[in-house]
């Protein structure tokens, strides 16, 4: 790299203390980047890799005195970020430095209108009367493409969407022309089709403003979407850093290539014979409406259709994928499908029984042939259970005599390649992937005809995230299973599943083979959900890894 | 097209059309209740006046009515309560209504008084505590908290009336005003303020304890939440976070509470108004019930079931005022 | 101090010996000024003829006015002027005071007293109703006469003693022909004495103003008089002390209070002026218990209760050991010549074991479930005295609490009691309530009357017989036998009795003058202030 | 290379050490064992300091304390010793203190599961109940309970339970139903668990923690409440108790203060040390509201 110009952002040697009795003594150990003007930094790392504590340190907002700066420098247009006084750092912030946070949601005061919150940033750095104030508000608020600026600026931020209350967020760090951006996970909660909006977003606006941008993200298809310069952090080491094609394309770090590894391509598997096999879940024209409860003024809402008439078979052997946004009902299909919710019609038939017709007590019988993995690793495993009787609760329920269906659940961990020794811990004591081995081992107990998998990866690092894929590639090869496999993440739809269903507000808009339809979507929306695939250009170079 | 109906008003009819059941409950429930004590009120009246012949006391239970058989007397009385009719009172022998309008203007002030002391101090103090957390004054706030919280009240009254009245000669040892004072005017509002300050005092302080401790905790929680981090980043200054971003957010669980504490105050007014001879509903309620007079209570727990209601429902529209979340049509 | 208090108390007890505290004749009088008055509790009406209470009398004495009250040197006419009695006993011929209007008013005249003798004491007021049971007419053959017809003998001293608290006739042109319980007088009383009612503030006071129409020339020299009712004895006492009440009466303050201020020269504190008004501290036997109807074990139970302990303790002083039904303020209807009983455990023990009831493994004899009466710290006090004392002879005893109501259906309808601890109080004469205490076939039901499950014939015989014998001297001795058999058989211990006690600011002058004070009409009362 | 997510982490310590340490953090929360302790202990230990009855006739009336060592702490109106009334007292108070919280918790679980976790009908009449016992001032309903009951020390404390029972089963229902939705419940119904081992094995026990952190609060509030109704002479007059205590001792406040101001400290610690108890629990079992 040459030096073209002094960089804005200058860190060097950067250290961040933990408090006592965490697992690491520093957050951040020799930390080293410099942000130009008109260029974007990706820095890339898994959870705990230190790099939100980098982004806090920079604005100086780490949560004091716990976690602490513990060496090193911070230089901002040549000032010394560390050495200014809190007042002074006042009015950097949202002025010369801005920061874009996370979740959308949380980051916007609720009690306040979207204008209120705008103008905030412009009455404490700007200075100028209250109209004018208002006229560039709403002139930022144009800016980040918002649908009629003058009613948003009036809204609050749950009157408006996911997407929008984000462009509210960058609008408001934009404002007033920083010289640095800190994006910290930007997109991270939004949609896939949204996301890439954001991206250009960022990007477009970056260009004209001529800012320099750090960005944060623990995707690699958004960095190759949007780095010009990526610095790769592991438990607070930076192991790699370089231009964007370089790191992306010939990672030299070990961990790097690992990582990049483990992002799933989009190449389907070439698909198998199995429609022919014999049906072992069939959906017929299952519907769901829920009847929202009544507000506080207002009586009654408006009821929302969550799935309309969907109709689907699944084969012995095969993963059906059931892929679609938030809020397309992907996820009440699982638990119709499970009759965890009841539908308003249809028929879901396992192995030929319709489950939505038993009777309570049938319904417990049921059960043992259609079991589930569900998402958050964090939530579906009763935290006050040990793990030995999460996995063998099933089997005694069906009857099962206790000590054997605890030594089986003790073969059940090894299956998932964890250690038996694990088997009297409780679920707290596990990272996210293992809590999701666990999940998985607690289906296979009941040697289910099919499981229902929702979203079984998405909370997972990514490195996790492809064991863990792999391990039920692997199982399902073995033990010959049956899934129906619910996912918003296209790449990891390609990678498994056999067939896969498109879904947009509860209803199908495609179905097919997987590979066919990526080779040659049919729906527009489905055209529009590929190319909205964060760094769909870039394929990983290697895979030295075991990856599937 | 039907004339439109300003939701405000739907949301309170449907508020009251969801209270109905609930009152007919607590009246029914209360006078079945009632029915289960020993002795009536001609035996706390026999006991009153030193006794009293057989043939009299007879006599006086057929006057009262207390002669028929519960099931009747429970039908009678939920049908005068359907017109609004509370009976008459057999201690006080006036209508009920009248002996409860007499006593609830007392009441309404030592509560609303205690209460918004409670609520405005606590809160000021727990949001002072939460900002310089575990500090010195944090520290003796709390304490303080947990000591105003851990007092029983009726020990707090007799210290008190031992200081501040039999030591000290500053405040009237109890009643509303002073008799036989006839005052006047501004005259008449400093003499009932007066008589009420220690009456306050000890009702408030348990309150004000939950408030302080309740603001405390809200508060630093709603310090930890995104948007406060994004003011922050955004470069407002501690003030402007307290003011703007934490407070009001923080403020509404202590909402909240407000609403739930006001029958709970209505209880604890019982021995404060003993002690301090205030003429309030509290001290009305306990006499009810140790003379069994059944009307009177049930007139008590009628309005102070409306009362409740009200202040439930005021609090929801303050709730929905403060919320942005809550919407109002 | 105490032993000088218990002298005191004593000495008051024997009525016409007692000098007048607080006397004012050195003092020039000062006219006007506001009394201050606590009251301990709130009556639910101030009409006298309805409700027989000294709850009642301590506010309407003021204002309505009895027949014939009570002083020291005997009985006093107020509204009445002379009295006399026919030899039958059948009929008693009552002189009126002339001259004397109602507050709003009217003429006082015989028709007053009629309408109310008939209408109120013989049908509405307690007490009076038994009392006037054969009454059958009052005449009136000249304005200022009333005739009182018995169909069956009624003694004229019975009469008389009755008439402070059971003879206030009320105005006859405000209660004819209302719902007399109902009437709104009630509770805003007219009558004709020295104050008149002003307003009635439930919960706080109720205030009476000077009546410049009083019939006694000169009087009252007080403007106003407010009762203050404060019910927590704590803030009775600050309320004394700052000043802010002249008087509490009945024992309106702790009795550690009492003594206390009995030490501090602002107050005057004493037993006068309650002479008609003395109670018996009493603990009633449920004699439907097998165990309590042993003659013995009563008897052991009186030997296991250190009575002057008691008095000690928790009167402090201020009262006496009871010798009977009758106590010394009841005159020449008392005796002191009666078996008693002194307190020795050992021989209460011995007793005991000779009466079948032997200490058994867990300790005791056998279990008494008690009822104490809720009438304030005072029975309290006492029940958890005889809990501790019968647990010295090894019974143990299991107090039950309940609140008024309770308590009274507990113990006089249900008799779901083996021992309860209250009081009787002594009005006057015998007749009028005490000897309902020994008399059998009382309806069930009533309070203060034998609900013990205890008759003797003997005794039902003696108390009729008394009640209608008019010689005045056969009639104490017939008491005297009764006090007797009473005192040997003990259906009821009449433990202790004891007058009640004043707190007053020494401010106040000419207080506590008469027997029945706290009912009087105070027209002479006046303030230092 | 990238750490194989198979690999264990390092086995925890039992979780009553991990929850040790979380408490003793907080300081104020160990002087509250501390106090807690302490009258747990003089609840223990009264048969030793008296092995006779606390009502008897222990010495002279009032005398003060410090003058007379067989009676350490004075005597009362009755000569009964104040000492030994306050270590029996401290088992009266534990014994109400503790009965009435389990009382009004199991009455608030009950109520409050099957509300939160049914929903619909049942709910809505579960919570119609609730607000008509909310409703009515929970002192007065208190009184009455007492005046129907008696004044017996089981009834005082059944009568505490059944008026405090209103929040903790707004508490459960409210835990209830954001728990009835997570998915260990869901995975545990797709197992075919019943409803009944569903709400009482799989959602309660995580559904406890605030209760029992609330707990604390009931505890403290019943002994106030026992003691008020004492003040106002419905106490078991059969046991000695702070509240009968300080309801006899205010008689005599001005001349004895110590009759009533040592049983009134006593209350005033205990109730102290609850509340600190309650707030070190709180630290320990929700340990993500710290920092």
């Amino acid at each position: 790299m040459t030096v073209e110009a002094k960089p804005i952002l200058e860190v060097r040697d950067l250290r961040i203390a933990l408090p006592k009795g965490s697992d690491r003594p520093f957050a951040l150990q020799g930390l080293n980047l410099n942000v130009h003007a008109g260029e974007i930094v990706c820095m890339v790392g898994e959870s705990g890799s230190g790099k939100s504590l980098s982004a806090g340190a920079i604005m100086r907002l780490l949560p004091e005195p716990h976690v602490t700066v513990a060496g090193g420098e911070i230089t901002f247009e040549g000032e010394d970020l560390l050495a200014k006084s809190e007042a002074e750092m006042r009015k950097l912030r949202g002025n010369r430095i801005s920061m874009i946070f996370q979740e959308p949601m949380t980051a916007l005061n609720p009690q306040k209108t979207v204008g209120w919150q705008i103008d905030e940033v412009l009455k404490l750095h700007m200075g100028a009367k209250r109209k004018e104030r208002q006229a560039h508000a709403i002139e930022m608020l144009k800016r980040v493409h918002i649908p009629d600026p003058e009613s948003a600026y009036n809204a609050y931020p749950h009157q408006i969407s996911g997407g929008q209350r984000q462009r509210v967020m960058i609008a408001m760090a934009l404002a007033l022309s920083p010289k640095l951006v800190i994006a910290d996970e930007p997109t991270t909660a939004l949609d896939v089709t949204t996301q890439l909006q954001i991206l250009k977003l960022i990007r477009d606006l970056q260009k004209e403003e001529g800012a320099g941008v750090l960005f944060i993200t623990h995707d690699f298809g958004v960095v190759a979407e949007i780095a010009d310069h990526v610095i790769v952090l592991r438990q607070g080491e930076v192991v790699e850093q370089g231009p964007a094609g370089q790191v992306l394309n010939d990672p030299q770090h070990p961990y790097t290539q690992a990582l990049i590894a483990s992002v799933p391509d989009l190449l389907p598997p070439p698909h198998k014979p199995v429609t022919t096999r014999p049906t072992v879940l069939k959906g017929t024209g299952l519907r769901k409406t829920f009847a929202a409860r009544g507000g506080l003024l207002t009586g009654k809402r408006k009821a929302v259709v969550a799935v309309k008439d969907l109709s689907f078979e699944l084969h012995q052997g095969e993963t059906l994928g059931v892929v679609g946004e938030s809020g397309s009902g992907k996820t009440t299909v699982s638990r119709l499908v499970t009759r965890l919710l009841d539908a308003d019609a249809g028929a879901v038939e396992v192995d030929g029984t319709d489950l939505l017709a038993c009777s309570p007590a049938e319904l417990r019988g049921m059960r043992k042939h259609i079991q589930m993995v569900f998402q958050d690793p964090m939530a579906s495993l009763n935290p006050r259970k040990r793990v030995v009787d999460i996995i063998a609760q099933g089997p005694i329920v069906h009857g099962e005599d206790p000590e054997k269906a605890r030594a089986r659940a003790r073969e059940l961990l090894e299956l998932v390649e964890l250690s038996p020794a694990a088997a009297n811990r409780f679920p707290h004591e596990f990272s996210g992937g293992q809590r999701q081995r666990i999940g998985i081992a607690r289906a296979l107990a009941m040697e289910p005809k099919v499981i229902v998998a929702d979203e079984p990866v998405s909370a997972l690092d990514v490195s996790v995230q492809a064991q863990v894929l792999k391990l039920l590639a692997e199982l399902r090869h073995r033990m010959n299973l049956s899934l129906l496999f619910v996912t918003h993440d296209l790449r990891v739809a390609a990678q498994l599943c056999d067939r896969i269903i498109v879904m947009q507000k509860g209803e199908v808009v495609e179905a097919g083979f997987t590979a066919e339809v990526f080779a040659d979507p049919q729906h527009p929306y489905t055209r529009n959900l590929l190319a909205s695939i964060p760094g769909r250009t870039w394929t990983p170079p290697y895979r030295k890894t075991d990856a599937a | 097209m039907k004339p439109t109906i300003p939701p405000l008003l739907i949301y309170a009819l449907r508020r009251l059309l969801q209270a109905i059941p609930v009152i007919i409950l607590i009246m029914m429930g209360t006078f079945l209740l009632l029915k289960m004590a020993p002795g009536d009120t001609v035996d706390a009246l026999v006991g009153d006046m030193g006794g009293a012949d057989a043939a009299f006391i007879a006599r006086l239970r057929a006057e009262y009515g207390l002669d028929q058989p519960i099931w009747v007397q429970l039908w009678r009385y939920m049908v005068k309560l359907a017109t609004f009719d509370l009976g008459r009172s057999f201690v006080y022998e006036q209508p009920v209504a009248t002996v409860l309008m007499d006593r609830l203007g007392t009441t309404l002030l030592l509560m609303a008084t205690s209460l918004s002391l409670a609520f405005s101090i606590g809160i000021t103090l727990g949001a002072f505590a939460a900002r310089r957390a575990y500090s010195l004054a944090d520290n003796l706030i709390s304490t303080l908290g947990l000591i105003f919280y851990a007092t029983p009240s009726f020990f707090l009254s007799l210290m008190m009336m031992l200081l501040f009245s039999v030591k000290l000669g500053w405040l009237p040892v109890g009643g509303i005003k002073t008799i036989a004072g006839f005052y006047t005017g501004w005259d008449h509002v400093v003499d009932v303020a007066r008589h009420l300050v220690m009456p306050t005092a000890a009702l408030s302080l348990i309150y004000l304890s939950f408030y302080l401790r309740l603001m405390r905790s809200s508060v630093m929680q709603v310090a930890d939440q995104d948007f406060v981090r994004t003011a922050r980043a955004k470069g407002a200054g501690e003030t402007r976070l307290m003011v703007h971003h934490i407070m009001r957010n923080a403020l509404l669980p202590a909402v909240t509470l407000f609403g739930l504490q006001f029958s709970t105050l209505l209880g604890g007014s019982v021995v404060v108004e003993t002690i301090f001879t205030l003429p309030g509903l509290g001290q009305l309620a306990y006499q009810s019930v140790i003379q069994r007079d059944m009307n009177t209570l049930m007139g008590i727990i009628f309005l102070c079931s409306i009362i409740v209601i009200l202040v439930n429902f005021l609090t929801d529209l303050l709730y929905a005022r403060l919320d942005s979340r809550i919407e109002l049509s | 101090m105490k032993k000088q208090l218990i002298g005191l108390g004593v000495a008051c007890l024997t009525a016409s010996t007692a000098l007048t505290p607080g006397m004012a004749s050195a003092q020039e009088v000062k006219k006007g000024g506001t009394a201050i008055i606590h009251m301990i509790s709130e009556q639910r009406t101030l009409n006298p003829a309805l409700r027989a209470s000294t709850g009642v009398y301590n506010i309407s004495g003021k204002i309505v006015e009895p027949l014939i009250d009570r002083s020291y040197d005997g009985y006093e006419p107020v509204l009445a002027t002379d009295w006399s009695g026919s030899d039958d006993g059948l009929t008693i011929t009552v002189k009126l005071r002339e001259n004397v209007r109602w507050h709003d008013g009217e003429d006082f005249t015989c028709d007053d007293v009629s309408f109310t003798a008939m209408e109120m004491w013989k049908e509405l007021l307690n007490y009076s109703s038994a009392l006037q049971a054969n009454l059958e007419s009052v005449d009136c053959p000249d304005p200022h006469t009333a005739v009182f017809n018995y169909s069956k003998p009624m003694p004229l001293d019975l009469f008389v003693a009755a008439m402070p608290d059971l003879g206030h006739p009320m105005p006859k042109h405000l209660y004819e022909g209302t719902d007399i319980l109902n009437n709104p007088y009630n509770t805003a009383p007219v009558g004709t004495g020295p104050f008149k009612f002003v307003e009635y503030e439930r919960g706080q006071y109720v205030m009476a103003e000077k009546n410049d129409d009083y019939w006694r020339e000169g009087f009252p020299y007080l403007d106003r008089i407010v009762w203050r009712f404060i019910k927590d004895k704590s803030a009775a006492a600050a309320a004394l002390e700052a000043g802010e009440v002249h008087e509490s009466g009945f024992i309106g303050v702790s009795m550690a209070d009492v003594v206390r201020l009995s030490e501090d020269d602002r107050f005057d504190v004493g037993t006068e002026g309650y002479e008609n008004n003395v109670a018996h501290s009493t603990v009633e036997f449920n004699h439907r218990n097998p165990i309590l109807a042993d003659l013995k074990v009563r008897q052991a139970i009186y030997h296991g209760l250190d009575i002057d302990y008691a008095i000690d303790t928790i009167m402090r002083g201020f009262a006496a050991p009871g010798r009977g039904p009758v106590p010394k303020a009841g005159g020449d209807n008392y005796t002191d010549d009666v078996k008693t009983y002194d307190y020795d455990v050992e021989l209460a023990k011995k007793m005991l074991d000779e009466a079948g009831y032997p200490v058994k493994d867990d300790g005791f004899r056998f279990k008494l479930r008690h009822r104490p009466a809720p009438w304030g710290e005072y029975t309290q006090l006492w029940g958890e005295y005889f809990a501790q004392a019968m647990r010295e002879i090894n019974i143990d005893v299991e107090i039950l609490t309940n609140d008024a109501p309770g308590f009274l259906n507990g113990v006089y309808r249900d008799h779901d009691f083996d021992t309860a601890n209250g009081w009787h109080q002594f009005r006057s004469d015998p007749a009028v309530s005490t000897t309902v205490w020994l008399r059998s076939g009382q309806p069930e039901g009533t309070p203060w009357s034998n609900q013990f499950g205890w008759k003797s014939e003997e005794m039902d015989q003696m108390i009729d017989d008394a009640a209608s014998e008019l010689d005045p001297e056969a009639r104490a001795e017939m008491y005297h036998e009764i006090q007797r058999k009473e005192m040997e058989e003990i259906p009821v211990i009449f433990a202790i009795e004891h007058p009640f006690i004043s707190v007053t600011s020494k401010k106040l002058k000419n207080h506590h003058n008469t027997p029945r004070w706290n009912s009087s009409s105070w027209y002479d009362l006046w303030l230092d202030e | 290379m990238t750490v194989l997510d198979t690999d264990l982490r390092p086995a925890e310590p039992p979780r009553y050490v991990v929850f040790w340490r979380r408490y003793r953090r907080n300081r104020a929360a160990l002087l509250g064992l501390f106090l807690f302790a302490i009258v747990v202990l003089m609840a223990l230990t009264a048969g030793l300091v008296d092995p006779g009855d606390p009502l008897r006739r222990a010495g002279q009336p009032l005398v003060p304390p410090f003058v007379d060592a067989s009676t350490p702490l004075g005597t009362d109106q009755l000569g009964r010793s104040i000492l030994s009334q306050l270590f029996y007292g401290a088992r009266i108070s534990l014994l109400v203190g503790v009965l009435a919280t389990l009382v009004s918790i199991i009455i608030g679980i009950v109520i409050g599961a099957l509300a939160g976790y049914f929903g619909g009908w049942v709910d809505d009449l579960l919570m119609r109940v609730t607000e008509a016992f909310q409703t009515i001032p929970n002192f007065v309903l208190l009184l009455t309970l007492v005046a129907i009951l008696g004044s017996k020390i089981e009834w005082i404390t059944v009568a505490i339970g059944v008026v405090s029972w209103t929040a903790p089963a707004r508490m459960v229902r409210a835990e209830f139903m954001s728990l009835r939705n997570r998915e260990f419940v869901d995975a545990a119904r797709n197992l075919g668990v019943s409803n009944t081992s569903l709400i009482f094995r799989e959602i309660l026990p995580n559904a406890l923690p605030p209760i029992i952190v609330y707990a604390s609060v009931i505890m403290a509030l019943s002994i106030l409440l026992e003691s008020a109704l004492a003040f106002l002479g419905l106490g078991d007059p059969n046991y000695a108790s702070w509240g009968n205590m300080i309801g006899q001792g205010r008689a005599v406040l001005r001349t004895a203060w110590y009759c009533s101001a040592i049983p009134g400290i006593a209350i005033v610690l205990t109730v102290l040390s609850f509340s600190l108890l309650g707030e070190g629990l709180n630290d320990a079992m929700n340990p993500r509201q710290k920092q």
